[in-house]
């Protein structure tokens, strides 16, 4: 079981080989980089084994921090909640590492990249296995760096340099929430270690208490993992590359926060405010960010805000209650995510560059492998029986409605809808029809090469099975047996709140599976069947399609909201000035000349006198003044002593 | 023994000759020995503290350790300002550098 | 020795006299003691360093005096330092000319005070031993720009400078070389720390230190090849070029006292003090010494002398970061190993 | 009188007559010398108090680098010929009245109110507690210290090295 230490080491060692000697192996650097990650992924299939058993491991190696009474350990916890993580991590990093060789093989930082990567296969690997939640912080903020490294890799590009800059500025903000967390646990708990905060917990302490903190920890959620109001980096951040954006800002980083949710579950059951507001956060995010997806012509900004929403469903599941089925969505979403990113990063490569959808099309025959995969990623996306996001996906809604989250339901299911549209509606625009590129790119299409197709394989074959493998039955596969355990107390809790029969669970299947399949079906009208009819459609909604189109415009809204505003009260002040005042004005301005003879005598005589002889005193004064400020530091401490002596005698003989 | 009275007379014998300095030197490095004086006398003031009241045993030192230390940043910076004073007006007699009036 | 001091307090006792005359009067013995011990042993220096570099450049060097081997060359040389005329030039700053080899005299006299030349040995084991040495040898820098400063005299305001630029810097190095000795022991005191060396000498698991602590010692003496405040060749003679006859006497005595000392507390921090087989501790240590005193006039006539810049570089880019990863590495073997 | 006592006079008297030489002397030169006297004087006044570390720690950081970087500072700014130049600026007068005012009034305090403070508990040696106070309770000051230890050696250099030539 200890063997786990060396999950997170293995990457490290290759940071080092690549960051310090990169210069020298350059082209070789894969070999350290993949090996790393693959041996790493190998252990941690060992520990699974071990841990299979419900054995727990919390292991403080070293005592990182004594202050005091203040103590935080480095150390591992490995449970199964932890083990679920470091898998998904893990094999999906390795095959994104696999991916990667080919992907970046003619980029001049190759080294580079994979020293970056593997340092953030480090980094989240001690965000997943830390055993407190400083330690956590530490990974949580190397994900972050790593994000932003990997966001700008292409530094030269101006809009990847911002792209990574945004992603680091918004996610301060999340940070500091998630900072602020941490500091009333520890002054709460008076300790930052889970074991000790978990075994502190205590509802007698009131659950206001727990709903600050609670609610402190998912604004740090919000950030890392893209919930509204702060998702508006993710979309930017597919300026980096492909795999990246696979990795990072689809299968692991961006679900920290869930992790972080879950791990947090003691907590967050007694803050039953802070849960419906993550799952209200979780629905709206959903259906918000499948919306614009409907409409965008980046091959990767849809996947991007497909990534958004299918975090959003997971805080809808963990929002109620149902810890399990959001890792277990976190799990199957990675992996049919990180296949629809990377097989965009496949499509993009054979154009060239190209990312907008409305030149490709056709693409099946000159890339069968991509196009099949993708159609698996996209069935699974969309939450088809029997792929992987279909049993996922599921259990959340059915969770949430047995909660009696209605609302937040209702979201999902809209989401659900919208996301096998715009799923099929990619899937369409890309891979049928005919080319809509320009000649020269239509004779250089091409399959990938081998490294990169396996890795698609691989996924594919994965992402139509896990959920059927280890989701079935839901709630009670196998997975289920293995990590529910953890949420017991919430589960029993709930189960008698709203015991479901298995009936009503088919029906909820049925009914998401029949609104997923009417969204695929839409998607064939509009894009297989009638390719005129999207064109009309938008014409004749032009608002909703251009706000769509904009992104409900967001970005503009967080930039210029002050500004509207305040010209909004220029405009009003304007009116008043024109329409009031200057009536008035004119009105009296007659009335004035004639008194203003009389008052320029009065003027003239009687106030200047005045002014001037009070400006003449002040002059005066002043002239005399000035000479106090003699620029001699010297004088300056004269007058201070002679202030500290007339407080000395004050404190002395006049305040005893 | 030696009352702790003695040891506060002396401190403020020192800290006033220090100030003394301070006003009336024209030299800028001779105010700042001046001040150092004055450092010392709040020191001997904590030391003497820290012994002679049983309660704040030994914080008194660690102010004065955290006194020093500041003296040591601060007698850096001044001289550096000094050398930049000189450099700039051939002089450092601050009687003379009064360009900041009126 | 607790007895016979107790029998002599009790004399003065008996006669009624306060107890400050003895204590008055056994300091007076213990400070002639040293002083006594500093001019034999650096006379025996003097004559040593001249034989060394003799044979080092092959020559003989001093023959005649004394017989054997010039045995008794430095005694002369003393003497006829003693007897010159006491020249102080007229430009000189004469208060300040008179006071500076004292203040430098002073500084090497007093860090005798924490030398434990045997367990018993020891004029008195302060509490803070080693940091007490360390403070104390800075007075030696206040001395020498007192001496260059008021000679009136360039080279000897150059030398000074160049002196307490060299001596602030290399003081930095050699206080964070020491550091790693004083953690392992957990003591500054000099008794307790070559106590801690029984079983093993401090110059195996810090020999990093070791050396960092004798380059930047050889920097502290201003010997070769750290000799830039009085190079003869630039300089004259430094500092001390207007001094003559007792003055520069006592210069040069502190100079040999302080090259005494600092190979002395090598001697305590590194090699294992006054232990050793056989032979009675004091002699131990004393031998112990001498090998280093050996070592450094072996350095001065092998090596040339560095540049300004050079040393600076050294100091601040070389010693220095040496020194804090020794500390770092120190501090980290002892967490670990609890 | 004690030998303690004696000791305590004999220092203070010593300390005393170095400060006033500090502010007085003519040449600085000599203003800095008293200087290392003085800090030598308040030295044995901490051994005097039991606080050897401070003492050793006065001497390491007063003697061996302020008044270093003091006299190196005083060797590159003034000429050895500028002597018998006016040392005092024009406000002694009122100085030396407000400064006795201010220290009458210490004094008055000091006797009033820590007149009756007897002896002190008997001493232990410190130097290890202080080591540990340092890094625990006072950890956020000690690294607040380093920080600004920091920034003034940063602002020293910026300040003293000459502008560079633009090129």
């Amino acid at each position: 079981m200890k063997l786990v230490i060396l999950v997170p080491l293995l990457p490290l060692i290759g940071v080092l080989i690549n960051g310090l000697f990169g210069a020298k192996i350059r082209g070789r650097a894969h070999l350290v980089a993949v090996s790393a990650s693959g041996l790493s992924c190998l252990v941690a299939f060992l520990v699974l084994f071990q841990a299979a058993g419900g054995g727990v491991l919390d292991w403080d190696l070293y005592s990182w921090l004594k202050v005091g009474d203040f103590r935080v350990p480095i150390g591992i916890l490995v449970d199964p909640l932890s083990v679920v993580m470091m898998l998904v991590v893990t094999f999906v990093g390795f095959l994104i590492h696999v991916y990667s060789i080919g992907y970046m093989h003619d980029d001049r930082s190759y080294a580079r990249f994979f020293t970056y990567l593997n340092l953030f296969m480090f980094s989240m690997l001690v965000l997943v296995l830390a055993n407190n939640y400083l330690l956590m912080f530490l990974g949580w903020e190397g994900v972050g760096l790593c994000s932003y490294l990997l966001i700008g890799f292409w530094y030269e590009k101006k809009s990847a340099a911002d792209a990574g800059k945004k992603a680091f500025i918004v996610n301060r903000i999340g940070d500091a929430g998630f900072l602020l967390g941490l500091f009333l646990i520890w002054s709460v708990f008076g300790s930052l270690k889970y074991s000790e905060v978990f075994k502190a917990v205590d509802p007698a302490l009131g659950t206001g208490i727990y709903t600050a903190v609670t609610l402190l920890l998912f604004v740090g959620a919000m950030g890392k993992s893209a919930q509204l109001p702060l998702y508006v980096w993710l979309p930017d951040a597919m300026e980096g590359p492909t795999p990246v954006s696979a990795l990072i800002h689809a299968a692991t980083m961006v679900t920290a926060g869930v992790y972080m949710v879950a791990r947090s579950s003691p907590l967050f059951d007694l803050a039953p405010f802070s849960l419906e507001v993550v799952a209200w956060v979780g629905g709206l995010t959903a259906v918000f960010s499948a919306s614009i997806a409907l409409v965008q012509n980046d091959i990767k900004r849809v996947v991007a805000y497909s990534t958004i929403s299918q975090l959003g469903y997971m805080f809808l599941g963990a929002g109620a209650g149902a810890y399990a089925s959001a890792i277990f969505h976190l799990g199957t979403h990675a992996f049919f995510k990180a296949l629809l990113f990377l097989g965009a990063g496949s499509v993009i490569h054979s154009l060239h560059g190209e990312q907008d959808i409305r030149k490709m099309g056709g693409l099946w025959k000159a890339m069968p492998i991509t196009a099949w995969t993708f159609l698996l990623a996209s069935l699974a996306n969309a939450g088809i029986f029997p792929l992987a996001g279909f049993w996922s996906k599921d259990e959340i809604l059915f969770n949430a409605f047995k909660h009696g989250m209605t609302v937040p339901w209702l979201l999902g299911l809209i989401g659900a809808f919208l996301t096998a549209f715009y799923m099929f509606r990619l899937f369409f625009l890309v891979f049928t029809g005919r080319f809509r590129g320009d000649a020269h790119a239509a004779q250089h299409l091409h399959e990938s090469p081998p490294n990169m197709a396996y890795p698609l394989v691989v996924l594919a074959f994965f992402s139509v099975t896990v959920g059927l493998v280890f989701g079935f039955p839901p709630d009670h596969g196998i997975y289920h047996r293995f990590v529910a355990p953890m949420f017991e107390a919430v589960h029993e809790a709930a189960g008698k709140a709203a015991h479901a029969s298995l009936s009503s669970e088919v029906g909820m299947a049925a009914l998401s599976l029949t609104i997923a399949f009417l969204g695929v079906l839409l998607a064939y009208q509009f894009y297989m069947k009638k390719p005129e009819l999207p064109g009309l459609l938008a014409d004749r909604m032009k608002g909703v399609y251009r706000l769509l189109l904009n992104k409900y415009w967001v970005d503009e809204l967080y930039q210029a909201i002050f500004v509207n505003f305040g010209k909004r009260v220029c405009a009003f002040l304007w009116g008043v000035d024109s329409g009031v005042v200057d009536g008035a004005v004119n009105r009296s301005s007659w009335l004035t000349v004639r008194l203003s003879f009389l008052s320029a005598w009065n003027d003239l005589k009687i106030v200047d006198g005045m002014v001037n002889g009070i400006a003449d005193l002040i002059q005066g004064g002043s002239l005399n003044l000035r000479r106090l400020q003699t620029g001699i530091v010297q004088n300056y401490i004269l007058a201070m002593s002679l202030g500290i002596l007339g407080m000395l005698v004050l404190y002395l003989f006049v305040f005893r | 023994m030696v009352p702790l009275s003695h040891y506060l007379i002396l401190s403020a014998v020192l800290f006033a000759i220090g100030m003394f300095g301070a006003l009336t030197r024209r030299n800028a490095i001779g105010i700042l020995m001046a001040l150092e004086l004055m450092f010392n006398a709040v020191n001997l003031n904590f030391v003497a503290f820290s012994r002679y009241l049983p309660s704040t045993m030994l914080q008194g030192q660690i102010f004065a350790i955290f006194v020093i230390t500041i003296a040591a940043a601060e007698a850096a910076v001044g001289l550096a300002i000094v050398l930049g004073l000189y450099r700039n007006f051939k002089t450092i007699n601050v009687d003379e550098i009064n360009l900041m009036k009126w | 020795m607790e007895k016979s001091m107790e029998r002599f307090y009790a004399a003065f006792a008996a006669l009624g006299v306060p107890s400050i005359v003895p204590q008055l009067i056994l300091m007076l013995v213990v400070a002639s003691l040293v002083i006594l011990f500093i001019s034999v042993s650096v006379m025996f220096m003097i004559w040593w360093e001249r034989k060394i570099s003799a044979h080092i450049q092959v020559r003989y060097g001093p023959m005649r005096v004394g017989g054997w081997h010039g045995w008794a060359q430095s005694i002369a040389d003393g003497i006829k330092l003693l007897i010159k005329e006491d020249v102080i030039p007229a430009g000189a700053d004469k208060l300040v000319f008179a006071l500076a080899p004292m203040v430098v005299f002073a500084a090497a006299l007093a860090a005798y005070v924490i030398i434990p030349f045997g367990p018993n040995l020891i004029v008195r084991d302060l509490n803070i031993g080693v940091l007490f040495y360390i403070s104390i040898s800075s007075l030696t820098v206040v001395g020498i720009i007192m001496a260059g400063w008021s000679s009136n005299n360039k080279y000897s305001v150059l030398g000074a400078l160049r002196s307490a630029a060299q001596a602030v810097s290399y003081e930095v190095p050699l206080v964070v070389s020491i550091l790693g000795v004083i953690m392992t022991v957990g003591s500054l005191s000099m008794i307790q720390i070559v106590e801690a060396q029984q079983r093993i000498w401090f110059v195996i698991p810090q020999f990093v230190g070791f050396l960092i602590y004798l380059t930047a010692a050889l920097a502290e003496c201003n010997r070769l090849p750290f000799d830039i405040p009085e190079a003869e060749s630039e300089l004259v003679a430094g500092f001390h070029v207007e001094y003559s006859g007792m003055r520069f006497a006592i210069f040069f005595l502190a100079e040999y006292a302080n090259m005494f000392t600092v190979a002395a507390i090598a001697t305590t921090l590194f090699l294992g003090g006054w232990h050793g087989p056989l032979l009675p501790p004091w002699l131990w240590f004393l031998i112990k010494t001498y090998f280093i005193i050996f070592v450094m006039m072996w350095l001065r006539w092998t090596l040339a002398r560095l540049r300004v810049d050079q040393l600076m570089n050294l100091g601040w880019k070389v010693l220095l970061p040496l020194a804090f990863l020794n500390m770092g590495i120190t501090g980290l073997v002892l967490v670990l190993l609890g | 009188m004690t030998v303690i006592q004696v000791v305590f006079f004999l220092v203070a008297a010593f300390t005393t007559a170095a400060a006033f030489l500090v502010v007085l002397a003519k040449n600085i030169v000599h203003c800095a010398i008293a200087l290392v006297f003085t800090f030598f004087g308040v030295a044995a006044l901490y051994v005097l108090l039991d606080a050897e570390f401070l003492a050793a720690v006065q001497v390491l950081l007063y003697v061996g680098g302020i008044t270093i970087l003091l006299l190196f500072a005083i060797m590159l700014t003034s000429r050895i010929s500028a002597r018998g130049v006016k040392i005092m600026n024009e406000q002694v007068g009122v100085s030396a009245v407000v400064v006795f005012a201010i220290f009458a009034l210490m004094a008055i305090a000091s006797l009033k109110g820590f007149a009756l403070v007897g002896s002190p508990p008997p001493a232990s040696y410190a130097t290890a507690s202080l080591g540990r106070l340092l890094l625990t309770t006072y950890v956020l000051p000690f690294e607040a210290v380093s920080i600004l230890l920091l920034a003034a050696m940063v602002g020293a250099i910026i300040l003293a090295r000459r502008e560079r030539e633009k090129d």
